[in-house]
């Protein structure tokens, strides 16, 4: 939905390859090889970690792998820049919290913190 | 500042502001009060700043606020932000996991 | 560890533009660049460049990269890419990482083109999904083809913003105003002028009071400022977007350079921390020189020419070419560069106020404090004329660095002279044939082809036209202001798309003959 | 202006043996100056190093210090000087991966315990009870339930800002040139900027720097300087408390409050380091963080997928015995010296500020120092 599908100067998007990829745990498709962070927009997600101490939302930012914001877990790693890593198929993405994965057992060890 | 500062100069009181609680480093959540605080604490440069409070020495290691935290600290000490001297620069200029960083290339050092 | 002659970091304008100068003299060069892909900020580029022919004028960004590829390509220039430099040492060992291994190269000269990083500023809200940089928009929607948001408000009214926001209508977003916290549009007219026929209000002496929203941008509240950059209490407005865009400055990301040992500045006409060069780019290290915004910010003009420079001294360092055939090809590139370097926008007015033109017509208050010149000042300047049959009317009205309509034209109606930054005068004698060449030519979009009066009540307009969908001939719609009001009804008479144009469409509207000197733009 | 320049104290360097000296003086009611010829407090090793606050692997002769400051002072520091400190006692593993590096690590035990310090050697099962993140390599280490780490730069900073709170006079940017004797005793301190200060006492507290300016009263502490170089990674799950280092002292670090890990090692040349970073900042190797980070992956191998986001390199001043030179010099009144810390000054820097504070005004200390006197140095036959 958030894809151009025709623009007056680029043109029709490259013919890519569609992958799969589960983003907590919900299905989901992108082009193979493209930035994550752009494949999720696509599917129209905004959030893609929690921070560690104020526990606020943040999502892409400068998208060229400098502010670090849109980082994510990545097929179980932590901190992955998301803007600047490729899709690939089968990839598992988790929002990240802190410096975990956003699940509701870390939810209740934070609010016990 | 490559000059002689006497730390017991008087920059005035602490007095708070409205947007204090503003976030500046979004990597390491320090905010605008922590900074201007920190500056009456005695830390008058951004080095010291950066080692009080950790501004800058997140992931993204200070490219994002590093500007924005030079402007209010310059403010603080009522002096511009050419007169601040910005941080060290270091490696690795983005984050590198320790099995690559460790992973060199076998070479003849001093070849 | 392997030796190159020269290690350039940054395959973007200037990188790629000094390692090409310094391959073709015979050296062996290396470029390193973080990413997938090369040409630094060019890629996302889109829109037409300005300058002169050297310049690559009239050119779109993207396709001055692929011109600069095949020319390194064709020099021997070897690119690595997904090559991301972690350090510059001692004796200019550089430190690199690829895919999952580092290595480290020594050069015997480096040249470090590593571009600038967008400035930020904050607000409450600031730090919600939704709130990007321009620079990212730019990534998303050009080299990715995502839309960064339906409706985005932009910070911002230098070129960049300027550039950007009309790069989102152009991607199918809604840019819902375009805010700068100071008094006048920083970047040039005619991108501004482009966007407020379209509709885009500006709201100049405003800045962000706060970005809406829990987990993400949901709408945002402007508000006025005074003298003082305060917000002054009751003016505040509000717009429902999900996206805010940033493009208020660059600094330059001369971490590398300071690294290395590189005497450093803090010079704010540069835009930030810069390392000391001498006028053709090398740093207090011998050896180590810098090119492009890493040391000052400018436009990628001239940042390939600070490249080319840098390529021409290295060369002549490591013995490839004379003392005089370095100053030779200097001297050259340094009239490129202050060719480049006039105008109302040159990095030695920077910050002064300037009311009149080099030709002594005074700048449009309109054109400053609202995107738009006002029809009562239009008039005063030479490219708007009035003529029976088919003639341009070029509303450029500042003296910026270009000159490509010159060159356009057949039949030698428009000429500019020698500095190219003159504004254009429609020359009287001699007769338009309508080709379009000039409308298409324009970067700043600022020329159209008149007809003030077809004899049957009607006039004709022509203007250039970057969107889709593309009207259809026969079509009606409505002609627009320059300041985006509906101003009459107009039909589409024809719509032109040739090869030479570069995408630039040229559309046709029949117009009421009292609306052909101020329909602009046309919306179905 | 010679009367504003003049205090009870000067401290040349406001590393954290100066700010601690400093603080402790300012205490006691003594009014102190501090001269820092960088622009930061701190600059030096004090906000450079790995954060241990050992006493394991210390020479018998510093170990008294080290003792007395864990017990009597680092658990109260961050309440006493108002800033969380991130101080943790809890223990200090000195590992092993071979023979001879257990019989090293015996050694230090033997001498440790032989001056009352609780330490002792647990073999590899014991090892990976105290920390299962370790890998098999490991055979063996020294224990020591006492030691443990704290924030280096914060420790120093927080010194810094008690003191000045405490009407410490600090001034940054003021290299001092020479030191000048007054009617026999050392008095005036000079500043290349020409400024003079002037003391009852002078502490000289500048690292390796302390040599050019000692010398201008003629004493000589025999101290040479290495370049050494520390990382730290992104922030990591909580995973072990413990302070740890090796028996060859080749790798160290700990994880620290933020989550981040800070490591430090060696590559082997650094005796022979090339500097070219700015003045007051001095620039790493290529060579050697990638060396750290193998060190450290083979005794953690679950770390390789942390990211390094920084590395950085600081000056060491090692002593020709490789413990400091602490105190009065007898022939030289005024004078006190604490320099050449040898990259082990930090965990015993607050007692060496208590201490010396109490040098400097009750004319003794009250912890055995007298292993660490200026004039100890002799040839070896």
């Amino acid at each position: 939905m958030n894809r151009i599908e025709n623009h007056p100067i680029l043109g029709e998007p490259q013919k890519t390859e569609k992958v799969t990829f589960c983003f907590d745990g919900q299905e989901m498709n992108g082009n193979m090889g493209e930035p994550i962070a752009m494949a999720l927009k696509a599917n129209g997600v905004m959030i893609h970690r929690y921070t560690q101490k104020e526990h606020k939302p943040r999502g892409i930012f400068c998208a060229i792998g400098r502010c670090t914001d849109c980082v994510m877990i990545v097929d179980g790693k932590p901190n992955v820049r998301t803007c600047v890593t490729p899709l690939k198929d089968g990839m598992v993405i988790q929002t990240q919290d802190g410096v975990m994965p956003k699940t509701e057992a870390n939810e209740v060890e934070r609010s016990r913190v | 500042m490559n000059t002689i500062v006497d730390r017991t100069k008087d920059i005035g009181e602490f007095i708070p502001q409205p947007d204090d609680d503003m976030l500046i480093c979004r990597c390491e959540e320090v905010t605008k009060g922590e900074i201007r605080r920190a500056v009456h604490d005695g830390m008058w440069t951004i080095t010291e700043i950066r080692r009080y409070l950790r501004t800058g020495m997140g992931l993204c290691q200070g490219q994002t606020c590093a500007r924005l935290v030079k402007g209010i600290v310059a403010r603080e000490l009522g002096i511009s932000m050419a007169e601040l001297e910005p941080a060290a620069a270091r490696s690795p200029m983005r984050p590198i996991e320790m099995k690559v960083l460790g992973n060199e290339e076998v070479t003849d050092l001093w070849q | 560890m392997k030796r190159y002659e020269v290690i350039v970091v940054g395959a973007g304008p200037s990188g790629l533009s000094a390692a090409i100068e310094a391959a073709k003299r015979g050296l062996k060069v290396i470029v390193f660049d973080e990413n997938e892909k090369p040409g630094g900020q060019l890629f996302k580029q889109i829109h037409k460049f300005f300058g002169s022919k050297k310049h690559h004028a009239k050119i779109r960004g993207f396709k001055i990269g692929e011109n600069l590829l095949e020319e390194a390509n064709y020099a021997g220039v070897e690119v690595a890419l997904n090559a991301t430099v972690i350090g510059l040492y001692a004796d200019k060992e550089v430190v690199v990482r690829r895919n999952d291994q580092v290595f480290h190269y020594k050069g015997d000269c480096i040249i470090i083109a590593t571009g600038a990083a967008e400035n930020m500023v904050t607000f409450p809200g600031w730090t919600l999904p939704g709130v990007i940089g321009a620079g990212a928009a730019q990534t998303m929607m050009n080299l990715h083809g995502i839309k960064p948001g339906k409706k985005v408000l932009m910070l911002g009214s230098g070129n960049v913003g300027l550039v950007v926001s009309f790069q989102l209508l152009q991607a199918g977003c809604e840019v819902v105003a375009l805010v700068d916290a100071a008094p006048q549009i920083g970047g040039y007219g005619v991108h501004a002028a482009k966007l407020s026929r379209t509709g885009v209000p500006f709201y100049l002496s405003h800045t962000i009071a706060k970005a809406h929203g829990e987990d993400c941008v949901t709408g945002v509240t402007i508000c006025e400022v005074d003298s003082q950059f305060k917000l002054i209490a009751g003016t505040e407005k509000y717009f429902d977007v999900d996206t805010i865009c940033m493009a208020v400055g660059l600094s330059p990301m001369s971490q590398l350079l300071k690294m290395s040992g590189c005497l450093m500045e803090d010079n704010p006409k540069r835009g930030g921390q810069v390392p000391i060069i001498d006028e053709f780019g090398e740093t207090s290290v011998p050896g180590i020189f810098a090119a492009g915004d890493v040391s000052g910010i400018e436009e990628a003009s001239s940042a390939m020419i600070e490249g080319r420079m840098a390529g021409v001294c290295v060369a002549e360092y490591l013995g490839y070419c004379t003392h005089e055939e370095k100053n030779e090809s200097l001297a050259e590139l340094k009239k490129d560069l202050e060719s480049l370097r006039q105008g109302m926008f040159a990095p030695a007015n920077r910050g002064k106020k300037i009311t009149k033109t080099e030709e002594g017509i005074e700048i449009s208050d309109s054109l400053l404090k609202n995107g738009f010149v006002a029809e009562q000042e239009i008039e005063r300047y030479p490219g708007v004329v009035h003529k029976s049959g088919i003639h341009p009317v070029i509303e450029c009205t500042q003296n910026i660095p270009c000159n490509p309509c010159q060159d356009a034209c057949p039949k030698g109606c428009i000429s500019i002279g020698e500095n190219i930054t003159n504004l254009p005068v429609v020359e009287d004698e001699n007769v338009c044939i309508n080709c379009g060449m000039c409308v298409a030519s324009c970067s700043g979009q600022a020329i159209f082809l008149v007809d003030e009066d077809c004899g049957d009540g009607s006039a004709t307009v022509t203007i250039p036209y970057e969107f889709l969908p593309i009207p259809e001939v026969g079509e009606k719609g409505f002609g627009l202001g320059r300041n985006g009001e509906r101003l009459c009804e107009a039909t589409v008479v024809s719509v032109k798309s040739v090869k030479a144009f570069d995408h630039t469409n040229l559309l046709t509207m029949r117009v009421p003959k009292e609306y052909a000197m101020s329909a602009r733009f046309y919306a179905s | 202006m010679a009367v504003v320049n003049k205090a009870d104290v000067v401290i040349i360097g406001a590393g954290i043996i100066g700010c601690a000296t400093a603080y402790y003086l300012t205490k006691r009611g003594k009014s102190v100056i501090v001269l820092e010829a960088s622009d930061n407090i701190g600059n030096g090793g004090s906000s450079r190093n790995g954060g241990g606050v050992r006493q394991s692997g210390r020479d018998p002769r510093e170990l008294p210090l080290a003792m007395y400051g864990i017990k009597e002072l680092w658990p109260g520091l961050s309440e006493e000087l108002g800033v969380d400190c991130e101080y943790h006692k809890e223990g200090n593993l000195r590992l092993g991966k071979t023979d001879k590096h257990l019989e090293i690590l015996e050694g230090l035990t033997k001498r440790a315990n032989a001056c009352g310090l609780d330490v002792r050697m647990v073999n590899a099962d014991e090892v990976k009870k105290i920390n299962p993140h370790l890998s098999d390599e490991v055979i063996g280490a020294s224990w020591c339930p006492t030691d443990g780490h704290a924030n280096p730069m914060i420790t120093t900073l927080a010194f810094y800002r008690k003191a000045r709170m405490s009407g410490a006079r600090f001034i940054t940017g003021e290299p001092i040139k020479t030191l000048r004797r007054v009617k026999g005793r050392v008095k005036e301190v000079i500043a290349e900027s020409k400024n003079v200060y002037e003391g009852e006492y002078v502490m000289v507290a500048a690292g390796y720097e302390s040599r050019k300016i000692l010398e201008t009263v003629g004493v000589d502490v025999p101290m040479h300087q290495e370049l050494m170089e520390c990382l730290v990674t992104e922030a990591q799950q909580k995973m072990f408390p413990q302070m740890l280092g090796t028996a060859e002292a080749d790798f160290y670090g700990h994880q620290s409050d933020h989550g981040s890990f800070v490591f430090g090692g060696s590559s082997g040349i650094e005796m022979n380091n090339k500097d070219i970073g700015p003045k007051n900042s001095p620039g790493n190797s290529a060579i050697t963080a990638p060396c750290i980070c193998r060190g450290i992956m083979k005794y953690f191998p679950e770390l390789e997928d942390a990211k390094i986001v920084r590395t950085w390199a600081g000056y060491i001043d090692i002593c020709q015995d490789g413990v400091p030179v602490l105190g009065f010099v007898d022939d030289v009144p005024g004078l006190v010296v604490a320099c050449a810390f040898s990259g082990h000054g930090f965990g015993i820097a607050p007692a060496v500020g208590e201490q010396m504070a109490r040098l400097i005004t009750d004319g003794r200390t009250t912890v055995d120092i007298s292993g660490l006197r200026y004039g100890r140095f002799k040839a070896k036959i």
